[in-house]
């Protein structure tokens, strides 16, 4: 049974050794990207259908469920896209094209694994390979000063926090003598556990997954790292480790039906509140667009912690589909940062004029970043306040509604200056220049997503519900 | 088939086509305005003739539901109708003919008569109205119609401000008049007049009402608070003062006292209001019309006056004495304006001390003027005596001892300054050089078949005797009145003609009345004071709070945030340490708050 | 046999070091070895708990599993991995703001 | 038979579609093919009313033309479509003024493909959010509405555009995002969970609830209507939109706050709403006065007409709040007329500006001679809009106050004084723009050209027919409002 459920991830291994290998000779060096994407699309045909019964495999490490089996195929697609998005990115020099996307590869199969564990220690390993292979991307530009600092500061920041996490994982482990989540579920039931050292082991673990999320008071690497890094991995540090986060949140604080801490909903909640408003307000003077894309990015978290906040069944549903919609949104937004190469909003002005697509692309990504109803935002949004206000949390939702507005404003500032502002900055880039298909590939295919998954949700997410 | 629907149809016929064609027409407008009035004006006989083979009232169809009951619309036929439809026609057609000759070399003469044949339609449609609303429609429509003609030649600023006065003046009584008539169809639960007989005893809410519609006919017939726009609306084309602000449309008010009298008379208090203000107004305008020196205000504080006696005839309770007077009142004034006119045509100036001895240069016009004047102060024989005297007799019968002596003194007063206007225009030497010639005969011959009609008027008789029950004349009363008016008459003579030292002397002592009413009592520097600059004032004020306040508040809100942005920003030193520091201390106030330590 | 409580203060000894030293040191490389004492310390907790409280894996399985002490190991190499991939990153940031220190290199800020 | 409210819905978006794909320079055909769809939209809302049966009515059935399809089914969200007496007169509005304002967008030079497509959009999300009966759907075409119009004042608009489309975006969207939970919180508090307006209508909520769930959406419409404290948009967005597009903003996008109001607040919350009566009789008063004062002191013809809009809305919300038939009429009828007045007026100031390229009242005088048919046409509908009775101005106002009377006496007189302030600021323009001496300032201007003609002679023509006979467009309305007031029957 093991080895079925761990084909996807067998077969990412092959792939990327391939890439690793083919990157030695120049020949097959220009292949590498397309092997990688090849990889993924593979491993996501190999995906197992979801079953709805859920079942420990792998000696009990790992557990095959709906929410591993809906991450599993969210992380696939998600890297696939930046994979595109990466062909498109000029920086990433010819001679170390091969390591570049055989981190990618490795970064899917460490995250998927981490999705779907069930252990501690399994959890420990898989986050500390994601955070080892992040620094290393965040840092890759080694010939460029912000590169190098932003990974530095990333690996500082990260390396405290889990190693913070481990200790509460070892206070943990002396609390119960088990790594296992379920059975910790259960002992804590009994209420004979020695509380206040259960708080604070579990505030510890919070600490790491925090910061994989980039939650408010863990956030502070997030936008240094998000403007440092070249921009596909900026791209990929807002969903992939953020979608791993909160599937490890919601596996440890929310594995089981009652939460593991009593007082989860507040902590949530209060949390939830601070993140949305601290990542919209800083983000309202922000001038690069990258930075202003993460200080987004850790309002959108707020908006899922929320989700998370209502402890309902469509709170996990209306979290699930808020990051479907907030992958594509997202990676749409960076896409037209790689495709035009502009690091400053002034620099957008008359975008639209200068090529028109990318403008297109690029407001309708923001748009539905910023919820606005005919496109996918909309609905996301519209999910997860439905779920918060069905579990009575009435101040978190109108703290919520009210921030969507003040986020509208930066999105606008930033569509201003490419639609409406007539002065036009002689960027290098018009449309005659010659760009990667692939990236045109994924920038339409997030465009399709944003503009038909607001019509019609229910096409791919059957399951998505208000039922209470 | 009931053709008095008809009536209002012509004139606004010809509107239509004027205002689209009339320029291609040139005179053909004129001819065709009015053709259009003497139509209405046949059919008003017609009407009439209709009236004495018994026809009545009848009803045109639904216009509107009101709380669920059909309003419907209807044309009214009775005495009082059929008496202002034919005064209107008559007195229309004469002046449309006139104001050929006057209006011929303007570069708007089409235009003009397409205004003065909506203004006809809409006063007809006015009179023939069933019920509040469809009068309330004309109503506005006749106020629109003497904006536009006052404002006839908008090249002058002060012909278009007083246009705007008018309208706004009016306007603010009709607010009153709207109020009234909602309170009315709340109480009574009709809109329509011919309900009025069904009225129980006095109530104080449709007392109430009352007033406020009487609180319309104010500002409609220029009386005591909202008179102020009248003498401004000289700056029209005398025509227009001649037909709209002294024969027909400043009497809409009376007429509509007059029509909703059972109103009035079931609720004696209305009925004293509407006698006192007419009394103040009588007087009062008397007063600044003696010392005035402009031709057209002179007369129009006559109207003004004239008008107020009508209220007060009507406020005693002299249905038809109010309206006898009102028919004679509207032929002479409409002569004597259209004297003035032809006097101004000619001359060129309205300042009457720059006048005197036209009478030799024009005689048609001096001798109507003449006529038009005497009936005016209420000599015996022309109109003006019979309609005044019935008002006195009115007032006497009803136990109105002080309204009795205001009427007296109006009348004294009004006989005294016509004939300071005869004495100073036409009689004595010419104190400037004027070369002063007859007007064409397009424009004298109205004049003479007005002053033919101002002086038999009297002998026709109240419209309304026969409905008001029969009138006998005391010789006591009329014996008064002439005296009245005689002594007033001889006064003017003696200070104007013979320059005697007393009555000289006399007039130099009360210099500081003088100078009161030469400024006519400072109504409208009162005006402008209480109410006009402090309005300007607030909403000045208005949109500068409505421009820093509320728009402040809104641009607060956003720049607020955008400080915080600033400030929160800068929490991102850029230092390691200080990260490491936030994520700490994030850790223990985590655990602190969840440990409630 | 040195009571359990020994080792847990020890740990949690070692665990506070490590924090201070992450939060006062001004040098990179001062970070990265604070950073390795909070891993260590977590080795200690995990192999004392193993070895005193037995595991009792609710899998039925024997008490005497060493996951704590499999752990330990597992945490050992990677703490490896990390460090090697920390004095990477801080060679290449040498190469650029010429200094170890942490006011060094603050380019991105706000 | 065919689907005729959805046809009215996606005809535009269709249109936008297509011309998404022509290429920019075909700048004529792209001007014919908007026109085109705006003239069948405006065609089959004609056939609308025409096969529209206004006897139907009665609180329970009195939709027609009804669609009724699952479209997020598990999500309770139904594709729910219907017309009634009160949103056939706004619809068959909105199709004529998206007509006639299209026709006037021929000033539109620049980026021309880009405008109609916003202007198209902006066309579906208006006539959507009239035929909607679904609370999400409704929202959704409510939103859609922002988005077309925020780019349409932002790109082509005057001066200050930016700050005008920014601000007009975010005061929007404030006050709708509260909509939003309140149609949250209706649908878990209703008891059989629904979206749908007619059956939330049955469902009793608690009064607590209910006054906390009326303000949450009657400050989203009260954002729209502009009620005082919520209007400084208006002027704003006003000035700096180009003519076509501050029509359809006054022409349309007011309405839209009104029907609202009348169509959700109302029935669905009718304990509020009788509790909550005089403080909204009250804010219509305020409107009425406080826009007249504010109107008078302007010296920008564009931001005096949009306060004069706030004024006139004053009066819509009065007769709202009487919660009668007539008052009811009345605001229905008040939003028809101020649409086409207001419209219109919109149009003539655009005229003015296309000639003289500045809107200070001022800098015109005299323009009676040069401009006869303008000056006839401006003065026609100042007289409209100051409610001279025998236009359509004047029956919209007359029925509010009607009705408005028995519960509230006092408030109809302070709306008379408002009343008599409209008539001083309107004569006082005309005064400044068309009487006087000509401005020497001002060249002699060429007349209206027939296009500007054609897009003015049908208001007109509607304010005329409406002035003389309103039952042509009450008896539309008659059972709907009837159905509305039965609510409120003691």
């Amino acid at each position: 049974m093991t080895i079925q459920f761990l084909f996807p991830e067998l077969l990412l291994v092959f792939f990327a050794v391939a890439v690793l290998f083919g990157s030695v000779s120049n020949f097959f060096k220009k292949f590498t990207p397309v092997v990688a994407a090849l990889g993924l699309l593979g491993a996501l045909l190999l995906l197992p259908a979801a079953s709805q019964s859920s079942t420990a495999v792998f000696f009990h490490l790992l557990e095959a469920d709906t929410i591993s089996a809906f991450f599993r195929t969210l992380i696939l697609i998600g890297s696939a896209l930046i994979v595109f998005l990466s062909m498109g990115e000029p920086q990433i020099q010819e001679q170390d094209r091969g390591e570049f996307y055989f981190f990618i590869l490795t970064l899917a199969i460490s995250m998927m694994i981490a999705v779907s564990s069930r252990n501690l220690l399994m959890i420990y390993i898989a986050l500390e390979t994601v955070s080892i292979i992040s620094y290393i991307l965040v840092g890759y530009l080694k010939q460029d000063a912000f590169s190098s600092e932003a990974g530095l500061k990333y690996f500082l920041f990260g390396a405290l926090s889990t190693g913070i996490m481990l200790y509460g994982i070892s206070l943990l482990y002396g609390l119960f003598g088990t790594l296992d989540l379920p059975t910790m579920a259960a002992a804590v039931k009994q209420e004979h556990i020695y509380f206040p050292i259960f708080i604070l082991s579990m505030v510890f673990v919070l600490a790491g997954l925090a910061f994989k999320c980039s939650l408010v008071p863990f956030h502070m690497a997030a936008p240094d790292a998000y403007q440092g890094a070249p921009t596909p991995i900026s791209a990929f540090l807002s969903i992939g480790p953020k979608a791993m986060g909160f599937a490890l949140l919601l596996r440890v604080f929310l594995g089981t039906p009652t939460p593991l801490i009593a007082k989860w909903s507040a902590l949530a909640q209060w949390l939830a509140i601070i993140t949305m408003t601290l990542g919209n307000i800083i983000a309202l003077k922000q001038t690069n667009v990258k930075r202003l894309l993460a200080y987004s990015s850790i309002a959108h978290a707020g908006f899922m912690l929320m989700a998370l906040a209502a402890v309902n069944a469509s709170g996990i549903k209306a979290l699930l589909f808020y990051l479907f919609i907030y992958v594509f949104m997202n990676v749409g937004a960076f896409g037209c940062v790689v495709l035009t190469q502009r690091q400053e909003v002034a620099q957008y002005a008359g975008l639209s004029r200068q090529y028109p697509f990318a403008a297109f692309v690029m407001s309708i990504s923001l748009l539905s970043l910023a919820g606005l109803p005919p496109l996918a935002g909309f609905m996301a949004k519209f999910v997860v306040i439905a779920a918060a206000i069905q579990a009575k949390l009435y101040l978190l939702a109108i703290i919520a509604v009210l921030n969507s507005v003040i986020a509208l404003f930066y999105y606008l500032r930033i569509i201003k200056a490419m639609y409406l502002s007539k002065t036009e900055i002689g960027g290098q880039l018009n449309s005659t220049v010659p760009h990667s298909r692939a990236l045109i590939l994924a920038l339409t295919l997030t465009l399709l997503v944003n503009i038909l998954l607001g019509l019609w949700p229910q096409g791919l997410m059957p399951w998505l519900s208000l039922s209470p | 088939m009931h053709i008095a629907h008809y009536i209002p149809l012509f004139p606004f016929l010809a509107f239509v086509i004027n205002i689209f064609v009339g320029r291609r027409l040139k005179i053909g407008s004129a001819y065709l305005a009015v053709g259009t009035c003497v139509l209405s004006f046949l059919c008003s006989l017609k009407v009439w003739q209709g009236f004495l083979q018994g026809e009545r009232s009848y009803s045109l169809g639904t216009w509107l539901l009101i709380q669920g009951k059909p309003l419907d619309f209807g044309i009214i036929v009775d005495p009082l109708t059929i008496m202002m439809l034919l005064i209107v026609s008559f007195i229309g057609t004469f002046i449309l003919i006139y104001s050929i000759g006057y209006m011929h070399d303007d570069p708007r003469f089409s235009r003009y008569f397409a205004y003065i044949s909506l203004f006809m339609a809409s006063m007809l449609g006015l009179v023939l109205a069933d019920n509040f609303i469809l009068l309330l429609i004309f109503w506005e429509g006749v106020g629109l119609c003497s904006y536009f003609l006052i404002a006839f030649w908008h090249e002058r600023p002060a012909a278009a401000k007083a246009g705007i006065k008018a309208f706004v003046t009016t306007r603010i009584g009709d607010t009153g008049f709207l109020v009234g008539m909602l309170l009315l169809f709340f109480t009574t639960g009709t809109f329509h007049f011919s309900d009025f007989q069904f009225l129980r005893g006095p109530e104080p809410v449709l007392t109430l009402a009352a007033i406020l519609i009487f609180a319309g006919a104010i500002g409609k017939s220029a009386q005591f608070p909202l008179h102020v726009w009248l003498p401004d609306a000289m700056e029209g084309p005398t025509p227009i003062s001649a037909l709209i602000h002294a024969a027909t449309m400043v009497a809409a008010g009376v007429y509509l006292v007059a029509r909703c009298f059972p109103l009035f008379a079931a609720h004696p208090a209305a009925l004293q209001t509407v006698a006192v203000i007419g009394g103040i107004s009588a007087l009062m305008a008397a007063t600044i019309a003696v010392v005035n020196n402009d031709i057209k205000r002179v007369l129009a504080y006559s109207t003004i006056s004239q008008l107020g006696l009508m209220m007060l005839g009507l406020g005693v309770g002299g249905l038809s004495a109010g309206t006898f007077h009102l028919m004679t009142h509207a032929f002479f004034k409409a002569l004597l304006f259209l004297c003035a006119g032809s006097i101004i045509h000619a001359v060129g100036i309205q300042d009457i001390r720059q006048m005197g001895g036209l009478f030799s240069k024009m005689k048609v016009t001096s001798v109507t003027f003449c006529i038009g004047a005497l009936a005016l102060a209420g000599v015996p024989p022309f109109a003006g005596f019979w309609s005044k005297d019935e008002i006195l007799l009115t007032a006497w019968n009803n136990h109105h001892p002080v309204l009795f002596a205001v009427a007296l003194l109006t009348s004294l007063l009004t006989s005294f300054y016509m004939a300071r206007l005869i004495f100073l225009v036409l009689f004595g030497k010419p104190r400037s050089e004027l070369h002063a010639h007859e007007s064409p005969a397009v424009m004298t011959i109205p004049l003479v078949v007005l002053s033919v009609f101002a002086a038999l008027a009297g002998f026709i008789g109240s419209p309304l005797k026969e409905a008001t029950g029969a009138y006998e004349g005391s010789q006591v009363m009329m014996l008064a009145s002439t005296m009245v008016s005689l002594t007033g008459l001889g006064l003017a003579y003696l200070i104007y003609i013979r320059q005697m030292a007393l009555p000289q002397s006399l007039l130099m002592s009360c210099q500081g009345l003088k100078q009161l009413l030469l400024n006519k009592y400072y109504i409208d520097e009162i005006y402008e004071v209480v109410l006009v600059k402090p309005i300007l004032r607030l909403c000045q004020g208005s949109f500068s709070f409505d421009m820093k306040i509320v728009d402040g508040l809104v641009n607060g809100v956003a720049n607020v945030t955008q400080f915080c942005s600033g400030v929160l920003r800068r929490t991102q030193t850029g230092l390691v340490q200080n990260y490491l520091l936030v994520q700490v201390f994030g850790v223990v106030l985590l655990i602190m708050w969840l440990l409630k330590i | 046999m040195i009571p359990l409580e020994h080792f847990c203060l020890l740990s949690a000894f070692l665990f506070c070091a490590g924090i201070y030293g992450a939060l006062t040191r001004r040098n990179a490389i001062g970070i990265l070895i604070s950073i390795e004492l909070i891993l260590n310390a977590a080795n200690i907790n995990l192999v004392a708990f193993n070895k005193y409280l037995g595991t009792n894996d609710g899998l039925g399985q024997a008490p005497t599993v060493p996951s704590g002490q499999v752990f330990a190991l597992f945490v050992v190499a990677i703490a490896a991995a990390a460090s090697v991939v920390g004095l990477v990153l801080i060679i290449a940031i040498y190469r650029h703001a010429k200094s170890l220190f942490t006011e060094g290199f603050h380019l991105m800020k706000e | 038979m065919i689907p005729i409210l959805s046809t009215l819905i996606f005809l535009p978006l269709l249109g936008a579609i297509i011309i998404f794909c022509l290429p920019p320079r075909l700048e004529k055909s792209i001007r014919f093919l908007s026109l085109l769809v705006t003239g069948v939209v405006l065609a089959v809302s004609v056939c609308l009313v025409m096969h529209f049966d206004p006897a139907v009515g009665g609180a329970s059935n009195s939709m027609q033309f009804v669609e009724y399809h699952p479209w997020l089914h598990n999500l309770h969200i139904w594709y729910f479509l219907g017309v009634d007496g009160l949103s056939l007169p706004l619809v068959f509005l909105t199709a004529l003024l998206g007509f006639l304002a299209c026709l006037s967008s021929y000033e539109i030079k620049e980026r021309v493909k880009e405008y109609f497509i916003f202007y198209l959009l902006l066309m579906t999300g208006m006539i959507g959010t009239f035929l909607a009966l679904d609370l999400v759907l409704f929202y959704i075409f409510w939103e859609i509405v922002l988005i077309p119009m925020y780019f349409l004042i932002g790109i082509w608009g005057g001066p200050r555009r930016e700050y005008a489309a920014v601000k007009f975006f975010l005061y929007t969207l404030a006050g709708s995002v509260l909509m939003l939970l309140g149609i949250l919180t209706a649908y878990f508090l209703s008891t059989p969970h629904t979206f749908n307006m007619l059956q939330l209508g049955l469902s009793g909520f608690d009064l607590r609830w209910q006054i906390i769930l009326f303000l949450a959406f009657f400050l989203a419409f009260a954002v729209k209507v502009p009620v005082f404290p919520f209007h400084t948009w208006l002027p704003d967005a006003h000035v700096e939109a180009p003519t076509p597009v501050s029509v359809l903003l006054a022409g349309v996008l007011l309405k839209m706050g009104g029907y609202g109001l009348l169509r959700v607040c109302f029935p669905i919350f009718k304990a509020a709403a009788f509790v909550l009566a005089p403080v909204l009789a009250m804010l219509g008063v305020v409107n009425i006065v406080y826009g007249a004062w504010v109107a008078f002191a302007q010296t920008d013809f564009k931001k005096m007409v949009a306060y004069s809009s706030v004024s006139h809305m004053g009066f819509v919300l009065l007769g709202a709040a009487s919660l009668t038939v007539t008052g009811f009429n009345g605001a229905l009828l008040g939003m028809f007329n101020h649409g086409i007045i207001t419209g219109g007026m919109f149009l003539l100031v655009g005229v003015l500006y296309t000639r003289a390229h500045t809107r200070e009242l001022n800098r015109f005088g005299g323009l009676t001679n040069s401009m006869p048919f303008y000056a006839f046409c401006l003065t026609f509908l100042s007289l409209a809009s100051l409610g001279l009775p025998g236009l359509s101005g004047f029956v919209g106002e007359f029925l509010s106050l009607v009705g408005a009377f028995k519960p509230y006496p006092w408030l109809v007189v302070a709306a008379g004084i408002g009343l008599v302030m409209t008539v001083g600021y309107f004569l006082s323009m005309i005064g400044r723009v068309l009487l006087g001496a000509l401005n020497p300032k001002c060249v002699p201007y060429v007349d209206m050209n027939t296009r500007e003609l054609v897009t003015i002679v049908p208001l007109m023509a509607i304010v005329l027919i409406v002035g003389f006979y309103p039952q042509s467009v009450l008896n539309f309305q008659q059972e709907a409002m009837q159905g509305l007031a039965h609510l409120f029957k003691l």
